[in-house]
């Protein structure tokens, strides 16, 4: 399903600076992603390992302490980092789109549903709001949210959790995005409504021919939803490739370590592989790989000098002494 | 200046939005209309002082009386007892009553004409200050005719004239049948007198608006419509006048009185009324207190700097006095002139054992005239009596003055109208409201002049009284205060200082504006 | 949240010095705020040796004194004289003591009150709660001035009366806050857990609920010193503040307002300065604290 | 609903009770109204008179009950000093206090509420900064102070403005200017922690991620929501601007409700006091109440259950 390139980060860098300059915290550290259109790729990474500093890079909204230091963000032949800030409030919810983890706090409490999802259509197509109102609910319809047109005129706190969550990704996808950007979208929703949710996304990337990147920690929603996969630790993309690939032959001691964690019916009585210590402060990363002190299979080399990112075949690598012997060439350019 | 809105309803309030009030307020002219007067009082008007009967025997109702209302006999320039609606009186031999003959063809605002009757019923219905004793004194009221009628008394009452006149409002006549017809609360909200001027309306706390009453027995006022505002703070009051929004401010004190003299175009007037200042020593009875000793309150008074006060605090236009009694009052005695002798006064307490003077603890004072004590303070240090300030405010110093919860040094002030045995009575004389104590040979004379009808006698009397007060030093006289007011460039006769010992504008039919008749 | 630079910008090297702590910004440090209070503090403290005259003498041969660099003014009275001849520059430093006196007594008294009632009927709820609610709804209706005219109408005006009114009068303003604060904190874990643990009423309240409410309380103090200093000078303007001849700042102002009209400018100017920098410091400290200590400090 | 109105009233009938008590107990210890009436040299049986005539003779509970009956007929009775109906005195001088507390208010906003934004958008530029300092300003300067201070120039020298006393529209602006800048920095200083916190919250993160320009962000979705609580002080300090500009009312001269309730207090006018005061708590218990309806009208979430 390679589809021509969409979206490509490359050597990307977003560091936090504290207020006297003194501390430096690496959020996003030389990571190059890309995905082509209509594809999936998951990001996957305990929490504090950067994965919504990059979603927010990509939509160039960080927090006023944090600064893009390096690379570039090719997306549809653009790069973003040399858009204005009018410009690239143009991109956002137009052709870019993100959906947030907490349902019940992204909607304004004040504000009608059918206000907040034709708001985007209003403002990016600049239509009537007799024509925006239309299309929200049409856009409610096809989020499967039961008798729109009585629906629309109501206010956030008449839904439930599941309902909410598929009006933010109405709003999501509300101007035909090319991309839309879900940060642990499922988290806060039981079972039942995150399995449904998750066929919907399909469904509407199936429709609108979306490239959809999973930001998530859930490796079980990786291996049912998405294409691709990048392991994010300490802000450095340690492994990146094809779902399938991966999941079978993980190369970085990390990803093998996520995958053993997983219950499995199928594991019988085997104990699980859990990963000692604790995640690492980033802004003062040991020397050498960032995994190190808890790799299972360090060597001197690890604590030493920092793995670069290893081709181990084409659209795959991983940043690991252990992957030296199969790289192709080496990708330090 | 209209009034801010009309009287709204209390329904129309209850629905009333702060935008639609916007909407209520004309906007008035700046142009002040021809003939019109703007006095700013420097106290809120009271209703009971547009009734007569109710005048509470302070000198300020009777700043309304004046405008409003007329007296068979009242103080007028030049003359302390002018005749006004009587013609003419004459007290019987016995001094048991008094015959009256009223002026003929005087009317009320209202067209109706003024009768003996009205008299009758005036000095029946009058319940002020000091009514119980006229009911004591006075036997009844015989009506003649239309215009003759006789007091007569239980008692020979030397006082009765003073009291009838000045000390009460009895002597001040209404028209029975509109009073009787609108009731006492009705003729409060719209009272009709035989006064120089009509009343027309009055917003309680805002602001009085009078007409001049055409058809005035003495003379038709000059000016024709005088207003009053209450303007409670006195550098606004200043600002007014500067800026010309009002021709006449009450009460201009201090350095803001100097300001006025400077300001070309304003002048300042000042009335001596009749309210004398003194300390008192509460307890000059007391044999332990160091102010039972005579020469301690002679140094006291000594010690006070009368000149520069005066110059100080009111220009130097208060009447610097030894007694306190008002000099303008009946029976008064000229005690030899106020000394500032530092030296002397520390002599005086080191013979009376206080070398290096003496703490004195508290000076209490009415807050209001706080400044005078600040002064007063500095001028007992001086020669080595240490107090320490303390000012109370205004109603609980005369309740703790009246229930003689007050020690050692009291800055104590009275401007009740009377003579010099009404103020005796009050503040000297065993039992009196605000004696902490007395002398018997003071209380002695005070009981022989009661009963004495000789005025001559009488008056020989209340002098040595008054001579005792002085040589016993039981105050300190500081002044007699002249009330200051600043007067703008309209105003051609102002009326201050007119008639004797009263501080406001009167009589009102005299006053007029620059360039008009 | 402010986006990235300018495109050409879009690249920023972490080498570009981060922009100097300007003093004068108040997001910072709030110097300026501190050094003048801790200033007026020390002139407080050592007022007997700093001051040059005794600030209730003064004669009245030479009143209203112009500062010296006015003509008319003399090296001898810096600051000139007032309306009864008493050195301006005195009273100013005696005053300094009387309004640092009163208003941090005042705001003790009212914290002191409001802190505990609110922690009272924060924590308890019930019946202590509604009487305490009712209490600032009545005290809420009775206006500062009201009261202080009634107790100095009692018991004649003294400091000591005006550290009780003000104390009496914004105690309501803390038991609000302080109520606000522990109805949240009531819903925190930890207090939860030493309710379970068996801890009683008395020492939760003491133990865990006071300690997270001293934040509050010393940031509403800072922010209720200024309250308390504009309210004494008001107090001083009707009559019923601090008696004279006590030098207090706020009835040098109302002593000296009618002097704005003649020219004598000074004898409310001076005090009125010292008010405003004094205030305006501990507003300013006030929100700094309140940023620092709990930024989600709404009530305030 | 009907549950929450009953409560609602019970409470506030309650508050009203105990205003009622501690101001009939507080006005009678300040001392005696007839004391202050009659010059200092009056005689005994006149003050009995005047004690009999006010009702002061007899027991207290039999005050108090006068008091309370009169409350509820609605009319308070007759003030001491100006010898006229309670209720015709207070209804003549409401306007006044209204229209100056409803321009004073604004004005208040107008200061208070765009410094707050300020503050809070621009953290740290230089129009947070003026704008607090403004503000602040108007709580470090005695009311007096600055009253006078605009007379001085407003009036005297530049004669612009009438100097004090009601009438027109110019004599509202100085006072009204000087009573509304006083509350400024509370509605600043509120307005700025509201829009701190809402600006913070995911719904305005979501504002931004669907690409809506600042202003709308800003002026739609975080200040709707901040200024929920702004609503509620600025209601409070509405009531307190009607009831005691004492100082505003005395040194322009305005004819308000704050200068009757001080000549109330200092003339012992118990009726008056007693009256301003109690209508003054219903008056706050009321607008406690439109708040809350208020709140209703804009936050959908709040119904109104107990």
């Amino acid at each position: 399903m390679a589809g021509q390139t969409l979206l490509s980060l490359e050597h990307l860098s977003a560091h936090y600076v504290s207020q006297q300059g003194t501390r430096v915290v690496r959020a996003v550290d030389d990571v190059t992603i890309s995905l082509g259109a209509g594809e999936t790729l998951g990001i996957v990474g305990e929490s504090g390992s950067g994965k919504t500093t990059l979603a927010l890079t990509m939509m160039r909204l960080l927090p006023p302490a944090a600064r893009i230091v390096a690379g570039r963000m090719m997306f549809e032949g653009e790069d973003l980092l040399k858009k204005s800030d009018e410009e690239m409030r143009k991109v956002r919810g137009k052709r870019i789109a993100m959906i947030l983890q907490d349902p019940m706090a992204s909607l304004n409490p004040l504000f009608s549903i059918g206000n907040q999802v034709a708001e985007p259509i209003r403002v990016h197509e600049g239509a009537a709001s007799r024509t925006a109102w239309q299309r929200a609910i049409q856009l409610l319809k096809s989020v499967r949210i039961a008798s729109p047109d009585t629906r629309v005129s109501q206010f956030p706190h008449e839904m439930s959790g599941g309902m909410r969550q598929r009006i933010v990704g109405a709003i999501g996808i509300s101007c035909e995005p090319r991309l839309l950007i879900a940060d642990e979208p499922t988290t806060s929703l039981d079972l039942t409504i995150q399995a449904q949710y998750l066929n919907l996304l399909r469904d509407l990337q199936r429709e609108h021919g979306l490239a959809l990147i999973f930001i998530t920690h859930n490796l079980g929603i990786v291996a049912k939803m998405c294409d691709q996969l990048a392991v994010m630790y300490a802000g450095r993309v340690v492994e990146q490739g094809p779902v399938s690939r991966i999941f079978n032959a993980p190369t970085h001691p990390y990803t093998k370590a996520l995958l053993g964690s997983i219950p499995r019916m199928t594991d019988g009585g085997e104990r699980l592989t859990a990963i000692d210590g604790q995640p690492p402060d980033l802004s003062n990363l040991p020397a050498g790989c960032a995994f190190a002190p808890r790799c299972p299979a360090v060597t001197t080399r690890c604590r030493v000098e920092a793995p670069p990112e290893f081709v181990t075949e084409p659209g795959r690598s991983a940043r690991c002494w252990l992957a030296e012997p199969m790289a192709l060439r080496s990708s330090a350019a | 200046m209209a009034s801010p809105s009309p009287g709204p309803t209390r329904r129309g309030i209850l629905g009333f939005s702060a935008a639609a009030a916007m909407g209520v307020l004309p906007d008035t002219a700046w142009a002040a209309p021809d003939g019109q007067l703007t006095i700013a009082s420097h106290v809120s008007l009271a209703p009971t002082w547009f009734d007569p009967a109710e005048t509470a025997g302070i000198i300020t109702p009777f700043m309304m009386l004046y405008a409003l209302h007329d007296a068979m006999v009242k103080a007028m320039p030049g003359k302390p007892m002018a005749p006004c609606l009587a013609e003419a009186w004459t007290a019987a031999p016995d001094e048991l009553s008094y015959a009256f003959t009223l002026r003929k063809g005087v009317l009320f605002h209202n067209g109706e004409p003024v009768t003996a009757d009205d008299v009758k019923f005036s000095l029946e219905r009058y319940r002020g200050a000091s009514s119980k004793t006229l009911k004591e004194r006075v036997a009844g009221v015989d009506v003649h005719d239309a215009h003759r009628l006789m007091i007569r008394l239980n008692e020979p009452w030397p006082d009765f004239l003073t009291f009838y006149a000045s000390a009460t409002g009895a002597g001040w006549i209404v028209p029975r049948k509109y009073v009787q017809q609108v009731g006492e609360d009705g003729y409060k909200r719209a009272p009709v007198g035989a006064g120089p001027y009509k009343f027309v309306s009055f917003n309680p706390g805002v602001e009085l608006v009078c007409e001049g009453f055409e058809g005035y027995w003495r003379k038709p006022p000059a000016i024709k419509r005088l207003v009053f505002k209450v303007v409670p703070d006195e550098s606004t009051r200043l600002a007014a006048l500067q800026r010309g929004e009002i021709d006449i401010a009450y009460s201009i004190r201090g350095e803001l009185a100097d300001e006025l003299t400077r300001t070309p175009g304003l002048a300042i007037k000042a009335a001596v009324g009749s309210a004398t200042f003194w300390l008192y020593f509460a307890d000059q009875w007391d044999a332990q207190s160091p102010w039972h000793d005579q020469r301690v309150r002679q140094a006291a008074g000594l010690a006070l700097d009368h000149k520069t006060i005066n110059q100080a605090l009111t220009l130097g236009h208060s009447h610097l006095t030894n007694s306190v009694f008002p000099e303008n009052f009946d029976f008064y005695w000229q005690p030899p002139a106020p000394v500032h002798d530092p030296a002397r006064a520390r002599k005086l307490l080191a013979e009376a054992g206080h070398p290096r003077g003496f703490d004195a603890g508290d000076y209490y004072c009415d807050a209001s005239y706080a400044n005078i004590g600040e002064v007063v303070l500095n001028n007992l240090r001086e020669v080595g009596i240490r107090v320490k300030l303390r000012p109370l405010e205004r109603a609980a110093f005369f309740k703790a003055y009246a229930e003689k919860k007050l020690k050692n040094i009291v800055q104590g002030a009275s401007g009740a109208f009377g003579n010099c045995a009404t103020r005796a009575e009050a503040f000297v004389v065993k039992g009196g409201a605000y004696a902490y104590g007395s002398y018997p040979d003071i209380d002695a004379a005070f009981a022989e002049q009661a009963a004495e009808t000789d005025r001559a006698k009488r008056e020989a009397i209340l002098h040595r009284l008054q001579q005792l007060v002085h040589e016993k030093a039981i105050f300190a006289p500081i002044w007699q205060q002249a009330f200051m007011s600043g007067v703008g460039p309209r105003v051609g006769e102002s009326g201050f200082g007119l008639i004797e010992g009263f501080p406001y504008t009167a009589p009102y039919e005299d006053l007029t504006l620059k360039g008009k008749a | 949240m402010t986006v990235i630079t300018p495109p050409d910008a879009a690249i920023v090297t972490v080498a570009s010095a981060p922009r100097p702590a300007a003093f004068w910004r108040l997001k910072g440090f709030p110097l300026i705020p501190i050094l003048i209070l801790v200033f007026i503090a020390l002139v407080a403290i050592f007022a007997d040796v700093l001051a040059p005259y005794d600030p209730t003498i003064g004669s009245l041969a030479r009143r209203f004194r112009p500062p010296f660099w006015q003509e008319g003014g003399s090296t001898a009275y810096l600051l000139g004289t007032d309306h009864v001849g008493r050195d301006v520059l005195s009273r100013l430093i005696y005053g300094a003591r009387v309004s640092m006196v009163v208003g941090i007594t005042a705001v003790l008294v009212a914290g002191g009150i409001g802190t505990l009632l609110g922690i009272l009927s924060g924590y308890l709820g019930g019946w202590a709660d509604q009487v305490v609610m009712r209490l600032t709804d009545t005290w809420l209706a009775l206006p500062a001035l009201t009261f202080a005219i009634f107790l100095a109408a009692i018991v004649g005006p003294s400091e000591l009366n005006i550290i009780l009114i003000l104390g009496l009068v914004y105690w309501t303003r803390y038991a609000r806050v302080i109520r606000g604060e522990v109805l949240s904190l009531k819903q925190r874990e930890f207090v939860r857990l030493a309710i379970v643990a068996g801890c009683s009423s008395r020492t939760i309240m003491w133990r865990h609920i006071l300690p997270n409410v001293i934040n509050s309380a010393v940031v509403l103090a800072t922010l209720m010193l200024g309250v308390v200093i504009v309210t004494e000078a008001s107090l001083s303007f009707l009559g019923v503040g601090v008696p004279p001849p006590k030098p207090a700042w706020g009835l040098m102002m109302a002593d000296g307002k009618k002097g704005l009209l003649v020219g004598y400018w000074w004898l409310t100017v001076f005090p009125g300065v010292c008010i405003m920098l004094m205030v305006l410091s501990a507003n300013l400290l006030g929100d700094w604290l309140r940023v620092k200590l709990d930024p989600q400090l709404r009530q305030l | 609903m009907k549950q929450y109105i009953l409560r609602r009233v019970g409470y506030s009938l309650l508050s009203l009770f105990l205003l009622s008590l501690t101001i009939f107990l507080f006005v009678r210890v300040t001392g005696d109204p007839v004391a202050l009436l009659t010059e200092p040299g009056a005689s005994q049986e006149d003050i009995e008179a005047m004690h009999r005539q006010f009702g002061l003779d007899q027991p207290l509970w039999v005050q108090y009950w006068h008091f309370i009956a009169s409350f509820i007929t609605g009319d308070f009775g007759q003030s001491f000093y100006y010898r006229t109906p309670v209720l015709d005195l207070y209804f003549q001088r409401l306007p006044n206090s209204l229209i100056l507390a409803a321009v004073a208010m604004a004005l208040s906003l107008v200061i208070g509420i765009p410094s707050g934004i300020l503050a809070a958008v621009r953290v740290d530029g230089f129009w947070d900064s003026a704008g607090k300092l403004f503000a602040l300003l108007g709580l470090s300067l005695p009311q007096f102070w600055v009253g006078l201070v605009l007379i001085l120039v407003f009036s005297v020298s530049l004669g612009w403005l009438p100097s004090s006393g009601s009438g027109s529209f110019l004599h509202i602006l100085m006072p009204a200017f000087t009573l509304g800048w006083y509350f400024a920095a509370a509605h600043m200083r509120l307005t700025r922690s509201s829009m701190l916190e809402v600006m913070g919250s995911e719904y305005v993160k979501l504002a931004r991620l669907k690409g809506l320009p600042e202003a709308l962000v800003i002026g739609k979705h975080a200040l709707k929501n901040a200024l929920i609580p702004v609503i509620t002080l600025a209601g409070i300090n509405l009531v307190v601007m009607i009831n005691v500009a004492v100082i505003v009312e005395t040194v322009f001269a305005w004819p308000g409700i704050g200068r009757l309730l001080y000549e109330g207090v200092t003339f012992r006018d118990f009726p008056v006091v007693q009256a301003v005061v109690v209508i003054g708590g219903s008056m706050i218990i009321l607008v406690n109440l439109l708040i809350d309806i208020l709140y209703a009208l804009i936050d959908p979430r709040i119904r109104l259950e107990s």
